[in-house]
């Protein structure tokens, strides 16, 4: 059986990724906004995965096992901060935190 | 048609999973039955008793009460995750049964050679890992979607507590996995064959080199199961019912059935980490006990006869009777040279599960709950360092024994 | 049509999917699911790409563990229909138009550039074998330890910076 | 050789006498403070006399010997071992330096008793001494500016001890910047120095120096510069015209401080530094003539202010002065060995003298006036008798310590240089005339102060005892020299010979006039000629005529001084305020300084243009960060959009130069 050439994977990554900034920019909520990001991680590592696999060398495979691990790090700081926002300010809404300092 | 011919596999694949879900239902519903029979002695009382023989017709009474209640589903609630999570829950749960193997042995299915196993992955332990942390969004998901206090706080609950104890329990099999080498769960169990070198007669199995892990495995498995002492998702006393306060009929007999799924899987995945899966504790030149299951089938078919004509009356005698001749039947084939070695393999593993399972049974019924903050800390505190020092002394031996 | 192309088409619809109701959802948690199906398929695409450690990392620690945080603070902070204002001017006028240009200019690169194409009939025809753990782990704990070591440390502190956070956070 | 093998023990002693007392000290009873300090010192002096035992057993080719104890700063060819040394020279130092000490340290016990800071009084004068011994013991001439430097520091400290009193503040000031002024020459002498022997050892310089030719009146060189350059420092620090301003008011601090550092041991460093540099002054007759010139003004000079100054101190200071003028104008005519043999005999007598001024001053309640004693003769009579041995020697009388000293210096001045000797000859004489007029005004006549107000008492027996000791090496420390009178050898000059005409050697002729005398020339004639030749040479008539004067004046006819006073009013008022060289000062360069300092360093410079600047460029970041500020509007997305704008620029960018490639 015939196999799935790398471009198809490369450009779902190309997609998921662009519809990662798209969800970036439109949405509202912090938490959501940083699904996002993570949304745009996973397609980078997609495209990782599928570039080690192309040219038969286990590194890329190694980034994504640490942008998965610092993925991880950054949600676990992130979520505290978007808990104390929360808190201090009663709301979730990004444009209701464009006061720089408290 | 010839689809199927070109993917044999599948239909392999598919032959299995039924075949597996066929056993795993009646598991559980006996599973529940054995539960209560087991606590019921514990506290010296009969347990299941009136509907059939010995209640064995219990588990059949309670499938027909939860069909027919009334589903009742709130106004309030998240209705597309209100109707998913229980699905979730209960899948996820059956899934992880398609990665265990029940013996070494290759049985032939439309001259199809395969393994008792649905999907011998190689790194079915990561897999297995996997799904059982899947496993946490239903409950959570329950918990949020019912739009109430109690299932939210229940949710809220269970899924630290799946979290928090999942760490744990990863950590506590990581040394097993350094004595092995691999992911894939034959090899953790062909890695246990043998015997000690100087003491000849305890087989190689982890639990002796690994209790420390296995004491944190089985007590990480509890918690991650939800099962007494850590059953807080579903503290009666604080919240009703926990996270499927909510659920009502077939919707929570499937959280009731998912619950059990998982207390199967952990105690399949302590038999084949700590307990060498199928092996048998006796040496493999006594090859007369591969008719060790027939013949206890057929002794317990004897038993079940005397009990029958002895102790039953009316309904109660037919059914037992036709227990009796099931037992003896299986007891028979068992016999058959062709069937008796296939057969030794499941023996032994589901043996050893069982076993774990009536622990497991025993633990529940004997202590008492915990409280939420001493479940955390004990949790963080003191199973989690455990767990790594067992696997940094592991590593260490590793490393004295083979530099 | 063989069953590779079938399950990469059916697990790329999956993902793009669940990435479309990630932005179009208002409730928070019913993101995060859709986010979690995208992180699911995605971990399937790496088993079909031979990656069987990565996809399995992937769903434990993506879908089994960030995504339950994030659920769970969606939870806890009863995160309810996120209501709508207006946008920026800068978000309204250059950032979602240059955005989707950009998906679809990536999205046609891809798909054009010699990257794809060579790797797809050439240098590198994939192997079907799939990468052992083994080896992946070698490398990991040899060529990379240090950045390893390194990422412990890193995490070791985003715990304690978590800590700190959330305490002060909920006094 | 214990002890010339470990050289450095001598200066550990009082740096750790220092060291303990001045951390330890603080709350100890004065008891232990006395048995550190005096211990220490008196140590040190024992370390010294065995020093010497050893040393005179050394046979001739060893000396100077020498010991490098540690490597201590090298950069390049620029090479300093911390290395000692010593030859006859530093012994004579040694002793002298030690001993004094040692009596002073003792002295002090007495005349401190009563003060504050009595601990850290001891730790100043402990590291005093050790910085004096790293100065003498100084193998090469960094480690010597140590101790130059260290010795200047400790004067400071000591001048400003009471550091309440407005007046010590600004003297210590005085005297640590005026000597400044002479070390940034001699900084810059040692420099050259370097430069052009690529050494700062001693020994190296010295050798090289005497293969090089002798440099005439006609064209000086390098050696001469460097010679006029060190001589600068031994100019502040030896307090030379014109730096001298800051001795007198050094004596703000407390008496045993002027008799220690202002008088016998510190202010003769310059005289040791030129005698020890002799074999560069030996080829520079112009930098020789120019030591001669400013030691012989300074000597009659200050001698002229001397006498009309009415505080006892003061007197001594610039007898002081000029005494230390004396020794220049001998090294000057090349008589190093009479300027060493003066400075030791000085350092006897002056220390006595001040040591007596402080007696009297602590017998009178703290009065320096001399118009205010008088008659003090029978109140406090040993301190009257010792200190009257010490005029006796100061004024040359025949048979005194000073006698002998002052008079080699003045015979060797007359063999070289006629004028300086008539300078040196009449400052005598006003030496003699100011210190009687002193002696007189102060125990003589009757008394001009109320009994019953200040009660006069002799002073404890650990003053006393110092003052009789010095006073007996007043009388005898110079009669080493005594012999050359009956024509025989003079021991002193004998025993410095070696050091001083070590490297006469390899020096080319003509240029004896800048060298030592050979020993005994003048042992020519009879033995009793020679004594009376030398009894009633010139200085010694002088001498007697000054002391009659002086007795004519302030016995005799009492009022005869306002009389003059009044007659000569103008030369007078003029001396009276020593020649208004303050105010010059003070006119000339002070203020002119301070005006610059203040107008154009600080208004100008300091706050013009750094300040300035800081403040420029700080409020040049707030403006433009005020204006990128607008952009930061704090809202995520329309960050986020701008970070979108950038990924599509360079993605666009890439596309581009792909495109380029295909």
């Amino acid at each position: 059986m015939n196999i799935v050439p790398i471009s198809y994977y490369l450009v779902l990554s190309a997609i998921l990724f662009g519809l990662g900034v798209v969800a970036f920019v439109f949405k509202r909520n912090i938490i959501t906004i940083f699904m996002s990001i993570e949304l745009m991680l996973n397609a980078v590592n997609l495209a990782f995965v599928a570039f080690a696999r192309a040219h038969n060398q286990l590194d890329g495979l190694i980034f994504v096992f640490f942008v998965i691990v610092i993925a991880a790090a950054e949600a676990a700081v992130g979520l505290a901060i978007v808990i104390t926002i929360a808190h201090n300010r009663r709301s979730l809404n990004v444009e209701n935190v464009d006061l720089l300092k408290f | 048609m010839e689809f199927v011919a070109q993917h044999p596999i599948l239909v392999v694949s598919l032959v299995k999973i039924v075949v597996l879900l066929f056993v795993l239902m009646t598991a559980l519903a006996y599973l529940s039955w054995f539960e209560r029979k087991v606590i019921a002695h514990i506290q010296s009382r009969w347990g299941p008793y009136y509907v059939g023989a010995h209640g064995l017709l219990q588990p059949l009474a309670d499938g027909v009460k939860f069909l027919f209640k009334e589903d009742l589903t709130l106004p309030a609630a998240d209705k597309v995750l209100y109707i998913l999570s229980p699905f979730l829950a209960l899948s996820l749960a059956m899934t992880t049964l398609a990665l265990i193997p029940f013996g070494p042995a290759t049985v032939y299915i439309f001259g199809q050679p395969t393994q008792l196993v649905v999907a011998n992955v190689d790194v079915g332990l990561l897999f297995l890992f996997a799904i059982t942390s899947i496993g946490v969004y239903g409950v959570a998901l329950a918990g949020w979607s019912s739009n109430s206090k109690y299932s939210l706080l229940g949710g809220l609950r269970s899924s630290a507590q799946m979290i928090s104890y999942e760490v744990s329990l990863t950590l506590s099999v990581v040394g097993v996995l350094l004595l092995a080498g691999s992911f894939n769960f034959n090899e953790i169990i062909e890695h246990q064959q043998g015997y000690f070198q100087y003491l000849p007669f305890i087989p190689r199995w982890n639990v002796f080199p690994q209790i420390v892990g296995f004491v944190c495995y089985f007590i990480s498995a509890i918690a991650e199961t939800n099962r007494a002492p850590f059953d807080l998702p579903e503290g009666e006393t604080e919240l009703v019912g926990g996270f499927h306060t909510e659920y009502s009929s077939f919707k929570f007999a499937m959280f009731f059935m998912a619950e059990y799924g998982n207390m199967i899987t952990v105690s399949c995945l302590a038999t084949i980490l700590f307990f060498g899966g199928w092996l048998s504790p006796l040496p493999d030149s006594w090859t007369w006990q591969q008719y060790f299951p027939g013949v206890g089938l057929l002794i317990a078919a004897f038993y079940l006869a005397y009990d029958t004509v002895r102790n039953m009356r009316g309904i109660g005698r037919i059914q037992l009777a036709v227990v009796t001749l099931l037992a003896g039947g299986i007891g028979l084939l068992c016999l058959l040279p062709g069937v008796a070695p296939v057969i030794l393999g499941p023996f032994w593993f589901l043996g050893k599960v069982f076993f774990v399972i009536f622990f497991y049974v025993w633990t529940r019924s004997t202590l008492p709950r915990m409280r939420y903050d001493q479940l955390m800390s004990f949790g963080w505190k003191l199973l989690l360092p455990v767990s790594l020092l067992n696997l940094v002394a592991t590593a260490f031996w590793i490393v004295v024994r083979h530099p | 049509m063989s069953v590779p192309f079938i399950l990469f088409f059916v697990f790329a619809f999956v993902a793009v999917g669940g990435a479309i109701m990630l932005i179009l959802a208002r409730e928070p948690i019913h993101s995060a699911l859709s986010l979690v199906l995208v992180m699911v398929a995605l971990a399937a695409l790496y088993l079909l790409l031979g990656a069987e450690f990565i996809s399995a990392v992937q769903v434990i620690v993506y879908a089994g563990a960030v995504m339950v945080l994030f659920v769970f603070v969606i939870m806890l902070l009863n995160a309810g229909v996120e209501e709508r204002t207006n946008f920026s001017h800068m978000a309204k006028y250059a950032g979602l138009p240059l955005a989707i240009f950009l998906l679809f200019g990536l999205a046609h690169w891809m798909a054009h550039s010699a990257i794809g194409a060579t790797v797809a009939n050439g240098a590198g025809a994939p192997s079907q074998a799939a990468v052992s753990t083994r080896a992946l782990s070698t490398m990991l704990f040899q060529k990379y330890l240090f950045p390893f070591e390194a990422t412990s440390i890193l995490i070791l502190i985003a715990i304690l910076g978590a800590l700190v956070l959330a305490k002060k956070g909920t006094e | 050789m214990p002890m010339l093998d470990h050289l450095w023990i001598i200066l550990a002693l009082p740096l750790a006498g220092a060291a303990i007392n001045g951390l330890l000290g603080k709350n100890w009873p004065k008891s232990a403070v006395n048995s550190v300090a005096i211990g220490s010192v008196s140590l040190a002096f024992l370390a010294v006399v065995e020093t010497v035992r050893e040393f005179l057993q050394l046979p001739a080719n060893q000396v100077p010997w020498v010991r490098t104890y540690f490597p201590w700063m090298t950069a390049g060819p620029f090479k300093v071992n911390f290395a000692l040394q010593v030859d006859q020279l530093t012994i004579v130092m040694l002793l002298t330096v030690t001993f004094v000490g040692t009596l002073i340290h003792i002295y002090s016990t007495g005349y401190m008793a009563h003060e504050g800071g009595y601990y850290r009084f001891f730790s100043y004068l402990n590291l005093f001494m050790f910085f004096m011994l790293t100065l003498v013991l100084a193998a090469n001439i960094v480690v010597m500016f140590v101790g130059w430097e260290g010795v200047g520091l400790c004067s400071y400290l000591l001048i400003g001890f009471w550091f309440l009193k407005q007046s010590a503040i600004s003297a210590g000031k005085k005297a640590f910047i005026t000597t400044r002024i002479g070390d940034f020459g001699f900084t810059i002498g040692i420099l050259l120095l370097f430069w052009t022997f690529h050494s700062v050892d001693f020994g190296t310089i010295f050798s090289q120096a005497a293969g090089m030719p002798s440099e005439t009146m006609t064209q000086a060189g390098v050696l001469t510069t460097i010679c006029i350059l060190l001589f600068t420092g031994a100019v502040g620090k030896s307090a030379q015209l014109p730096l001298y301003v800051w001795l007198p008011d050094a004596m703000e601090g407390p008496t045993p401080v002027s008799a220690l550092i202002h008088a016998a041991t510190m202010v003769t460093a310059g005289v040791y530094m030129v005698a020890r540099m002799h074999p560069l002054f030996s080829r520079a007759p112009i930098a020789m003539l120019i030591v001669a010139i400013v030691g012989a003004a300074t000597a009659f000079y200050s001698a002229t202010i001397g006498l009309v100054q009415t505080d006892i101190k003061k007197v001594l200071a610039y007898s002081t002065v000029s005494q230390l003028g004396y020794m220049f104008l001998a090294c000057g005519v090349g008589a190093y060995t009479a300027g060493i043999f003066h400075l030791m005999t000085h350092a006897f007598f002056k220390g006595l003298l001040f040591l007596c001024a402080g007696s009297v001053i602590h017998a009178m309640g703290g009065e320096q006036d001399m118009r205010k004693m008088g008659g003090l003769r029978k109140a406090i009579p040993v301190t009257f008798w010792t200190m009257f041995i010490a005029t006796f020697a100061i004024s040359g009388v025949p048979g005194f310590a000073g006698f002998f000293s002052k008079d080699e210096i003045l015979e060797a001045a007359q063999h070289s240089n006629a004028p300086l000797w008539l300078l040196g000859l009449v400052a005598a004489g006003l030496t003699s005339f100011y210190m009687f007029r002193l002696i007189f005004l102060t125990f003589f006549g009757k008394q001009q102060f109320d009994e019953h107000k200040v009660h006069v008492h002799e002073s404890p027996r650990n003053m006393t005892i110092p003052l009789i000791i010095l006073a007996f090496l007043s009388i005898f420390g110079g009669w080493f020299a005594a012999p050359k009178l009956v024509g025989g050898t003079d021991h002193f000059e004998a025993f410095l010979h070696p050091v001083f005409a070590s490297y006469q050697m390899q020096a080319t002729a003509g240029q004896e006039e800048a060298t030592a005398r050979p020993v005994g020339e003048e042992s020519a004639g009879t033995p009793a000629m020679d004594l009376v030749h030398a009894f009633t040479g010139p200085p010694v008539i002088v001498g007697l005529l000054g002391i009659l004067l002086a007795w004519w004046f302030y016995i005799r006819r009492p009022d005869l001084p306002k009389r003059l006073a009044q007659s000569m009013y103008g030369l007078y008022t003029l001396v009276l305020h020593k020649y208004y060289v303050d105010e010059i000062y003070a006119a000339v360069i002070v203020r002119p300084l301070l005006w610059i300092s203040t107008n154009v360093l600080w208004h100008t410079v300091d706050e013009g243009l750094i300040d300035g600047t800081v403040n420029g460029s700080a409020r040049l970041a707030r403006e433009t960060g005020g204006k990128l500020r607008e952009l930061q509007s704090g809202n995520a997305r329309s960050y986020a959009s701008w970070v979108v704008v950038g990924a599509v620029g360079v993605t666009a960018l890439l596309l581009g130069i792909w495109m380029k490639v295909h």
